[in-house]
């Protein structure tokens, strides 16, 4: 047989279907969601204020068991503008992801950032920039998932 | 734990190009010819189907292909009715190893048609497909002689 | 270099599946040994887990999801993919190095968020041979099992007793998943999966979460009035493609003799007091038998008909119920060695043995028709 | 005292888009490499340790079945070490216990990954569960453009100077890359096509990002006794260092990075190093991404905090400086996930062998290698030496 120098490729997609549990603790942090509260922890060892809310400090390694209801305003400690799709994107492209730290919380929080045109990177640069306050805004319907706050917008 | 809580389900959507490299492309060029090709190892002479690049055994690379014949006996089998994952074919699924003549190891695939006297060691041939893709299913199964 | 590893401490969560969420899981196991051990998160010295990427989890990198969950914050740590056994084996190389004092052993596997098994397992096979004829586990399985019934004369019915002596064994066993008496005639009764292996012959989809403190000799005796000490571990892999391999030839012979080898083990029938094996599906125990050489190739039937690996037998063989009643496809053989070690502890409770063990088998397969074997051997 | 480890030698596939190839071939490909390279009779390896980065990105599950026979590990015991991108550094860790401990003499050390065949954008994203990180983190970039974005903030240091910075880095690495027989990329670029490339994730342009690279190293790993028999000149394990921070990525601080400190940190201590950039001759470091690099030479040591850009830009980490790194072009211009991490231990042990062939340091002694992995979240850190 003559040796090819093209080889054969098979294409496929695997499409595997998984059903994860959320648990006591996501389930009480979404309840939060539908009242517009965001939820987190405060370790009794290190007294870290933790958000999202957990059942357990990671690094004193106590169990948690506290709910406190957190600032929904906060600094925003860096941020990046994705303009690409990829599997699993929250939203149609351009959208920016931020790191808030919300008040009085000792971690940071990821979300979106909007409420600005994002078509143009330039003016998000100038309009987006790390140490600006920001407020969560909320979507009228919620589902009690992450996607319930909208985006965080920034403070005027 | 009594309280339930909610699930989150997610499909994982796996987009996937597996390149065949030279030996399952060799292969695949025999299945569309309705040849079943196998490779001789040119150390401890052992032909293997499909072929290979290298032998498992000795490690040497191989580029000696031979056809193999469409005929063998049934090694082990496996039959089920059901429905499952993965099922490449309607109705009963029939999946064996099956030893081909002249060959030093086993084929895996499936076996059809009258099944009325399958057992181990009945011999079997290889019916194709009239239209061949380069796919192991080409050969649509092996029948019972 | 540590002369010796102990076993300290294990924790271990029931089999059933739940609602609860996989980190929380981790982390309560992971505690409850630490605990247990009266350390702190701070002293372990290493973290070694046990876990599967996507398939088996739904996530990629699983390890790095339930890192500090299982008290690896900051720790040299590292994750072993697929078998349970292979973590314990490495965290217990890491301690014998000298490098660490403890380790904790981590198996995690949430099977009530995964598809069936057979549906992953399918993914075992390669693109472009294997999966287009459409194997899993399973119907591997029922190819191994005709073999073993056509060339060593084993009888449905001897497989049929394994389930019956399992799953018989599982009832008095708090972290057995399945817990139903069942008669050899019921499970002859039972649907095909695959002809010829019956349904009831294989193992259900289980949760597993196990954590196992470990510690150099000198450690653990400060830790524990009771280590029970590492005397031989192997494991050994075979061939991918079925074709290759004879079904019935495999690696499990290699893999207990490096382990009986480290043991000094000559007569296992003779010196071993009981064993935990992984049998996925029925059938595989009694060939498991004659791989670890408790008998001549083709006579496991003879053994269970004779009662002797029952739990009042010579050799008692999976009092826990082993893999039939508990089916965590990671951690399963990490659920077999914490048997051994509560049965040669005298901890197993109910199903405490009702003579000392001294010295215990935990095996761990994984893999088509037990493509990789793992055995591990401790004692007192 | 643990037994002392020594490196005898490696094989390396060539990297790239290898569609010529089925997967367990492109294995093979560098077993046989390395087991040519450095004349083992593979019947006196002892056992196989293998890893590749997540099952998700060859669309097989538990690769080591599928590999069994291309890793030679027929008959053997084998480890499948997995710890996402440090799993190649990882595998060599899990080598060296394995010695270490006694329990072998002799091992076949493999990482793999084929990048071209899956999603590799979509991989990253599985790495994070569908609850709430998810959304957030648009794969690689733009979890490492958060992280450089917060590090220049962090120091102050202004936007144009830390673009001239990775523009060296890059400049430097892609010229290396074509002194590397294996290495992916080999393209010559200049400051302009860098500067001006398209944007990935702000600020991170084409050339300051890896590709994605199908490919495999193998290595061989061995006791005192059997790796002088091997070879006159082993590279021997000198420090070890590893370290994971929390899933979380919001939980911890990922510039002045803990795990990157306290890797390093291990592995200098055991090693016995107390200035790092004064007392290594290469160090091989992960770097996917320019602007992470520099973070990494200031946890590492290599520079104060805050200051490797200038340091970058007064050459002292190019192939004639202080420190040199990533002779080999590094991850930058090749990036096999499962393999790279094993990739910087390869040419680390071969820079201290005078192995490297083109791209040799003279007289090397002492060289460093990195992986990182996770959620930005792993780093493994391994130092190696001529002398034992």
């Amino acid at each position: 047989m003559e040796k090819k120098t093209e080889c054969d490729v098979i294409q496929d997609t695997l499409a595997v279907p998984y059903e994860l549990a959320y648990g006591p603790t996501w389930t009480r942090f979404f309840e939060g969601f539908q009242q517009e509260k965001i939820l987190g922890s405060r370790c009794q060892g290190c007294g870290r204020v933790l958000v999202p809310a957990r059942s357990y400090c990671p690094r004193c390694f106590v169990e948690l068991n506290n709910f406190v209801e957190v600032s929904q305003e906060g600094t925003l400690m860096g941020w990046v503008l994705t303009d690409y799709r990829y599997y699993g994107m929250p939203t149609e492209p351009p959208f920016v992801s931020g790191f808030i730290k919300l008040d009085g919380t000792d971690c940071n929080f990821l979300h979106l950032i909007g409420g600005i045109d994002l078509t143009d990177p330039d003016e998000v640069r100038r309009k987006i920039k790390t140490g600006i306050k920001v407020r969560a805004v909320w979507n009228k319907d919620k589902r009690g998932q992450i996607m319930d706050i909208k985006y965080f917008t920034p403070v005027k | 734990m009594n309280k339930e809580f909610k699930t989150f389900k997610k499909v994982l959507e796996l987009p996937h190009k597996y390149g065949a490299g030279p030996a399952f492309t060799a292969f695949y060029d025999g299945l569309r010819e309705g040849k079943i090709m196998g490779t001789k190892c040119p150390e401890c002479g052992k032909v293997l189907v499909p072929g290979r690049s290298m032998c498992p055994k000795c490690h040497v690379a191989i580029d000696k292909w031979v056809e193999i014949k469409q005929k063998g006996s049934i090694v082990s089998w496996a039959q089920t009715d059901q429905d499952f994952f993965g099922k490449p074919c309607e109705g009963t699924y029939t999946v064996a190893l099956i030893r081909l003549d002249g060959a030093g190891c086993d084929f895996l695939h499936l076996v059809g048609g009258n099944l009325k006297k399958l057992k181990t060691g009945a011999k079997v041939q290889a019916v194709w497909n009239e239209e061949k893709k380069g796919h192991m299913l080409d050969i649509k199964y092996f029948e019972l002689v | 270099m540590s002369k010796r590893v102990g076993i300290v401490e294990v924790a271990m969560l029931p089999g059933a599946e739940t609602k609860d969420y996989f980190l929380d899981q981790v982390f309560r196991v992971t505690k409850e040994v630490i605990d247990k051990a009266g350390i702190s998160r701070e002293e372990i010295g290493t973290v070694v887990s046990a876990s599967t990427d996507l398939f088996h989890s739904g996530q990629s990198c699983a390890n790095a999801y339930y890192w500090d969950a299982g008290a690896a914050l900051l720790k040299n740590g590292s994750r072993q993919d697929g078998e349970s056994l292979f973590a314990f084996a490495y965290a217990a190389m890491r301690i014998l190095s000298g490098k660490f004092d403890t380790a904790l052993v981590l198996g995690v596997c949430k099977g009530s968020e995964n598809p069936e098994n057979d549906m992953l397992t399918h993914f075992y096979t390669d693109p472009f041979y294997q999966r287009p004829i459409g194997i899993n586990e399973t119907s591997v399985a029922a190819l191994q099992k005709r073999q073993y019934l056509d060339r060593c004369k084993i009888t449905q019915e001897q497989c049929a007793k394994v389930v019956a002596k399992n799953l018989g064994n599982a009832l008095k066993n708090p972290y057995a998943h399945v817990k139903k008496r069942v008669s050899v005639d019921q499970v002859l009764g039972s649907a095909y999966a695959y002809d010829p292996l019956f349904e009831m012959e294989c193992g259900p989809k289980s949760e597993g979460f196990i954590a196992m403190l470990l510690a150099s000799e000198d450690k653990a005796k400060k830790l524990t009035k009771t280590p029970v000490w590492l005397k031989g571990y192997g494991s050994s892999m075979d061939s991918f493609y079925l074709g290759d391999r004879d079904l019935l030839e495999g690696q499990l012979p290699n893999a207990a003799k490096r382990a009986y080898a480290m043991a000094g083990i000559d007569k296992p029938l003779k010196e071993i007091d009981m064993m935990e094996l992984c049998e996925p599906y029925a059938f595989q125990e009694l060939l498991w038998y004659e791989d670890l050489g408790l008998c001549k190739r083709g006579e496991g039937g003879k053994l269970i008909d004779k009662g002797l690996t029952a739990l009042e037998g010579k050799l008692p063989v999976n009092p826990s119920g082993g893999v039939l009643a508990n089916n965590p496809y990671i951690p399963r053989g990490l659920y077999r060695l914490a048997e051994c070690f509560l049965q040669i502890r005298g901890q197993a409770g109910e199903h405490q043995l009702d003579r000392p063990v001294k010295t215990a088998l935990a095996h761990g397969t994984h893999g088509f028709a037990g493509q990789c074997h793992a055995v591990t051997i401790i004692g007192v | 005292m643990a037994r002392p480890v020594g490196i005898v030698g490696s094989g390396q596939t060539h990297h790239g888009r290898r569609f010529d190839l089925a997967y367990p071939e492109l294995v093979s490909e560098a077993v046989e490499a390395c087991l040519k390279n450095t004349g083992v009779d593979p019947k006196d390896i002892d056992g196989v340790v293998y890893g590749s980065m997540p099952s998700m990105m060859e669309g097989v599950a538990l690769t080591h079945f599928y590999f069994a026979d291309a890793l030679r590990s027929v008959g053997l015991p084998i480890l499948k070490t997995e710890t996402c991108g440090s799993t190649g550094i990882s595998l060599a860790i899990t080598a060296y216990y394995w010695i270490a401990s006694g329990m072998a003499d002799l091992l076949l050390v493999v990482g793999s990954e084929k990048m071209n065949e899956g999603d590799s954008q979509a991989t990253m994203t599985s790495i994070l569960e569908p609850f709430y990180q998810m959304y957030f983190i648009s794969g690689a970039p733009g979890i490492f453009s958060l992280q450089s974005q917060s590090w220049a903030e962090r120091f102050k240091i202004p936007a144009d100077k830390v673009r001239e910075a990775a523009t060296r880095l890059s400049l430097d690495h892609h010229n290396d890359a074509f002194d590397n027989p294996y290495a992916h990329i080999k393209q010559r670029l200049t400051e302009e096509q860098i500067n001006t490339a398209r944007v990935i994730t702000y600020p991170i342009r084409l050339w300051d990002v890896c590709p994605n690279s199908d490919g495999a190293c193998a290595m061989i790993m061995a006791s005192e006794k059997m790796a002088k028999k091997l070879t006159k000149k082993p590279a021997w394990v000198k420090g070890i260092g590893y370290a994971g921070d929390e899933y979380w990525f919001g939980d911890s601080d990922k510039v002045m990075w803990q795990t990157a400190i306290q890797a390093s940190k291990q592995a200098y201590a055991m090693a016995g190093i107390k200035n790092p950039r004064k007392e290594l001759d290469v160090a091989e470091v992960y770097n996917p991404f320019t602007y992470q690099e520099m973070l990494f030479y200031e946890c590492f040591g290599f520079a104060e905090f805050g200051k490797a850009c200038d340091l970058v830009l007064k050459g002292t980490f190019s192939r004639d400086g202080e420190l040199p790194c990533d002779p080999s072009g590094g991850t930058l211009c090749t990036n096999p996930i499962g393999a790279t991490g094993l990739i910087r231990v390869a040419e680390a042990a071969m820079q201290v062998q005078g192995q490297a062939g083109d791209h040799q340091i003279p007289g090397a002694k002492t060289s460093l290698a990195h992986a990182m992995g996770g959620v930005v979240q792993y780093n493994g850190v391994m130092i190696l030496g001529s002398e034992k």
